[in-house]
């Protein structure tokens, strides 16, 4: 039997740096030999508010980058949006900063073991682990498109050194302000039937992550999309960030998507019953 | 110091410890593990179980609220049968040592998990989760209503004969849980756990309407520690000898101590757990070094401390 | 935005905003006036009086809890004569719209006191507050007594007559909230206040005993707001057309909005006028603001509004 | 009739410094103008812990001394005892914080009107209000002599420019680490009969304030003391923070501490029912 959070350690993690980008905080975190462990689609569970604090719960944030540092040793990248009092919190954290992390959580997603070509579909913030994961799928030898989308320009998180592992890159938003005007959904369909595409990785919005895998569904593709319910452990303990998910019989549970995703086959997901009672 | 006699009982089952996981917020265990030996608290809580498997209620199931947080899982669970076939083996691997949460919607359904767990080796206690909706009467929690209180516990007390201890877990909306306490005690609870969580909602300014799938949820966290440690003093008042598990809020050593002296044997921890998968050794160890400063030899001189005799009175 | 019709009424009286004091918060008025107009807010709800003059519980009277307090006041006051010749003349003078909160240990009591305030001019309401021990039945709360409630009612509305409007004030401390305030409701009050201070205790590590000299106090502030908005969302599904005075916790214009769409007609703010004397006024500027921002049109139109039906169910 | 709180406002006080001395933490805030309202005896009420504060009720600290400072307009001057988490949270803050205040509070000692002797008694942190309630005592021509008692030699407070305005000072420590071995009150009855002292101001535990009250009712003594009584609200709404005292016609009431006092009339205040039922 595979153990539960295997990789998952409570750290004191250093602020190393944190940046603003667009409506975005790239913060990046010393967590020394734990980001050897820390793999595209991981996330991490942050205690916020310090000590007096009336918020009991922490918040996830999935890794964006993992890197090997010379001064620190291993630092994890988070992109942060500043939404309620927790994440605001976590942007106004100054270098130095000590923050209590549980790291690495939640699945990874999938990678390919021959070099195929892949879509990486991003909304939001959630292009943000996207790019690790370019990474690595490059390394294996995968031509990598991407496609990110959000509202406005500067809800686009695409850095410049993420692009490298980018064949091309094409940017959405529903305003103009920044590359297309339209959703970023819009071109998948032609997409999937012009390119020899074997696999598409989404993060973002559910909404967004059940419009692709309407798409996909059509097809062969396989799609492996990272999930966003709300947690309010992150570790498996506490039965709140439950979606219906079916599994190789067909029989529909209610997963937890903090170990049993958030990377989940969005071909079991069972969009239309999220929510639902079963 | 590490002399210190942390271990207490609860009807007659024995712990090292006084701490323990709180019921469903904990799983089945696993999950803990990675984060401390299960065997090192006093014991494993599992999450309430039903007879049938069951996929509980809408999401969102959880909201988080002013120190504290609401859930509203509605007793997810894969039913006894699974459960006793992959969790308890579990467990008894890791040498923790358990106590089975029931749940039933009737009072035949609870004689009946009672039944299937008679059999079961390796477990130390069986709690009985009465904060939920009476089937067979209007939906009427069994908790709020003390004929049916005792009536659970007097099924349960008759099918699973003398050996194994029941603890009672009472919920707290009432308006006089002494009275609950006494019928269940009297019915044949070996011990009390207090408190449930209390009935609470958040209405979602985004949507104007409750947040919660369930639209009510359990209110837990350190916003009701002064509900659970009134309750947990009340009763203990009332009935001194019986052993009380005290939860509700629970985050650090000093909470657990206050717990002990008003009166409870034993703590579970819950919602603390979510912020700090290590909550439970971090207050035992909290709870044991706070023990020796105030000069207690033993965890047992501590409970009910505060209720005792003022000097000159 | 300053066009936004904030006016509410709870029965007969209208109040040009739905933000009062909460009783016992604000003593008789004086106290905040250096912070604020007391004409600048809905109404200003009285510390509740009782017949005869009363020195209150030993100290310490309140302990900090996580988001929130406990206090044990025990209805410390001057007694309805002098509040009737010295305070309401005051709040008269400051133009100060001005609920009555009055408290006994009798059936009796509460219609003396209604009897003193009949025909005192400038008061808008009389709240009645049966969180109190009643002296005639072994000390059992009348809130908490479905029977006791109604009768205490019962007196006052006879007592009154049809003039002033009586809201009735009522403990979250009780098994069935929604039949309690249904039996008050029938005994002629035109209005419910929800929630009073939930029963907690702190224990203090250093005296190891109850920390209040009362031993058991009120939990009151934020911590207790999931379970304000629970009652003033049951209790208006049951009860429309009953208006609510919502409190518990309330502390920005997000919170006072969240307990109007539960059901209630105004709100009362206690504790956050503790951490921040100016709170009131902050909290009926953003309430305003938060209500624009919504769309709404009149406050009138958001009350229960998390209530509506839902499209297309 | 008189107003309540009717130099009390609610505002953002910068933290001008913050210095530790001893046990204690010396805090001197920017109030502008407000400080010309501060008196010796009045206190403030602080807001602790920031935005996400499980802690909802101010923290009271005596004023210690007022100040009309040319870079900051007025500044008022707190001592700081790191108790709990509150005080603590203060405590931490830096130069430069912005601190929600409401200043002053409270009754003031009273000042004679004519240059009388005057012996002035502090326990603990409460030394702080008393050298400022020396400067005026001394511009007022009156002779200040003044006793200090703590458990050991950090807590007691005595800073050196505060002496200027002091004809003696006698530190008392009861482990003997400073000054005089024994308690601050030993010394009391033979000063009281070998000097022509008027009034006794102290400020200290309570104990120590009751301690004082039994020698100073031997004799005809004035006893002006600053009592420090648990308060939820510090501007008399919750009635948390009372204590029996009588008025003039012997009539015992439980009055306000916050607002009927801190400084209270010794003689008046009903010691030994302090905590009890009336
Ligand atoms: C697996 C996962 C990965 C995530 N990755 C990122 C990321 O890379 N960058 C980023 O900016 N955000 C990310 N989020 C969302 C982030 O967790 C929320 O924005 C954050 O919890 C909001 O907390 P708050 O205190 O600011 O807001 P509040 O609204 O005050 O939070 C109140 C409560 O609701 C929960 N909550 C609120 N919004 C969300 C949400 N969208 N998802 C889950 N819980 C929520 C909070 O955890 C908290 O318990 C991720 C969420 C999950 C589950
Ligand atoms: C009029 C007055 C003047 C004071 N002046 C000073 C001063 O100059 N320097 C100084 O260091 N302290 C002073 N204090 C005491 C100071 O208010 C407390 O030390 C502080 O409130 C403790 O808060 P905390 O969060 O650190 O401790 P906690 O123990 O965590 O506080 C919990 C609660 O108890 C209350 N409380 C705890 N101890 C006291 C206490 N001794 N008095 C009143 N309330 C208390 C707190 O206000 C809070 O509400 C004064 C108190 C009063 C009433
Ligand atoms: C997410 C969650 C799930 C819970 N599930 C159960 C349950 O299945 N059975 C039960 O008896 N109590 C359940 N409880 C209540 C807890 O066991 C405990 O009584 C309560 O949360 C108070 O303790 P805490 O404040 O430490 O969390 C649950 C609580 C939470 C927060
Ligand atoms: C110090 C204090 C004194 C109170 N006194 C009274 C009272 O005299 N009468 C009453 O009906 N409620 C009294 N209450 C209850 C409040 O009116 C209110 O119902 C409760 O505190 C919840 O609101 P809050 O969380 O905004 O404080 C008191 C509350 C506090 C904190
Ligand atoms: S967040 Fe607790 S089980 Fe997933
Ligand atoms: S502290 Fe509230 S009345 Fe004095």
């Amino acid at each position: 039997m595979t153990m539960i959070n295997k990789n998952a350690a409570q750290l004191n993690a250093m602020v190393v740096s944190n940046k603003r980008v667009g409506q975005y905080h790239q913060i990046i975190l010393n967590v020394g030999d734990n980001a050897e462990k820390c793999k595209p689609g991981n996330f991490v569970a942050i205690k916020v508010g310090g000590d007096n604090s009336r918020m009991v719960l922490r918040r996830a944030f999935a890794i964006s980058r993992v890197t090997k540092n010379v001064a620190f040793g291993g630092t994890i990248e988070l992109i942060v949006a500043p939404h309620g009092q927790g994440s605001k919190w976590l942007c106004a954290q100054q270098e130095g900063a000590l923050i209590d992390v549980v790291t690495p959580l939640g699945t990874a997603f999938g990678i390919p073991t021959e070099p195929v070509q892949v879509l990486l579909v991003g909304g939001g913030y959630g292009s943000a682990p996207l790019f690790g994961l370019a990474e690595v799928l490059n390394a294996r030898g995968c031509r990598v498109d991407m496609l990110l989308g959000a509202s406005t320009a500067n809800k686009i998180y695409a850095p410049m050194e993420g692009k490298r592992s980018v064949n091309s890159l094409r940017i959405f938003t529903e305003d103009g302000s920044m590359g297309q005007k339209g959703r970023v959904t819009d071109p998948i369909p032609s997409l999937l039937s012009d390119l020899d595409i074997a696999v598409v990785y989404s993060c973002g919005p559910m909404a967004m992550l059940a419009a692709i895998n309407d798409i996909t569904m059509q097809t062969e593709v396989i799609h492996q999309c990272a999930v966003e319910e709300s947690m309010a452990c992150g570790i498996g303990i506490c039965m709140t960030c439950v979606l219906p998910v079916a599994n190789a019989q067909g029989e529909i549970s209610m997963l937890r998507s903090c170990i049993d995703g958030p990377v989940m086959d969005g071909a079991l997901v069972q969009w239309d019953k999220v929510g639902e009672v079963l | 110091m590490s002399e210190l006699d942390l271990s207490t009982t609860l009807g007659n089952a024995w712990f090292p410890t006084p701490i323990f996981t709180a019921s469903g917020c904990a799983s089945s265990g696993r999950e803990l593990a990675q984060f401390f030996a299960l065997n090192e608290i006093g014991g494993v809580v599992t999450k309430s179980v039903m007879s049938k498997a069951r996929t509980g209620r809408p999401t969102p199931r959880m909201a988080e609220t002013p120190s504290g947080m609401l859930n509203s899982i509605g007793l997810q669970g894969p039913g006894i049968d699974v459960f006793i076939e992959k969790d308890i083996p579990y467990l008894v691997s890791q040498k923790a040592r358990t106590i089975v949460s029931i749940a039933g919607e009737t009072v035949e359904e609870y004689s009946t998990l009672a039944r299937k767990l008679r059999s079961v080796a390796g477990i130390s206690a069986v709690e009985v989760n009465i904060s939920c909706p009476n089937v067979e009467n209007r939906g009427l929690v069994f908790a709020c209503d003390p004929e049916a209180s005792r009536r659970v516990i007097d099924g349960v007390r008759r099918t699973l004969g003398g050996e194994l201890p029941i603890i009672a877990k009472l919920s707290p909306d009432v308006t006089d849980l002494v009275a609950i306490a006494k019928g269940v005690v009297d019915a044949g609870a070996d011990a009390l756990a207090l408190i449930n969580t209390v009935l609470g909602m958040v209405i979602n300014l985004d949507t104007m309407r409750p947040h919660l799938g369930g639209k009510t949820g359990g209110l837990s966290g350190p916003a009701i520690k002064p509900i659970a440690v009134r309750a947990v003093y009340q009763v203990h008042a009332a009935l001194p000898k019986t052993p009380i598990l005290g939860m509700g809020g629970i985050s650090n050593g000093r909470d657990a101590l206050e717990m002990i002296v008003a009166g409870a044997s034993g703590v579970s921890i819950g919602t603390a757990s979510f912020g700090n998968p290590t909550a439970l050794v971090t207050i035992q160890n909290e709870l044991r070094e706070l023990l020796h400063a105030k000069g207690f030899a033993s965890l047992r001189d501590a409970v009910g401390f505060a209720h005792r005799e003022e000097a000159g009175k």
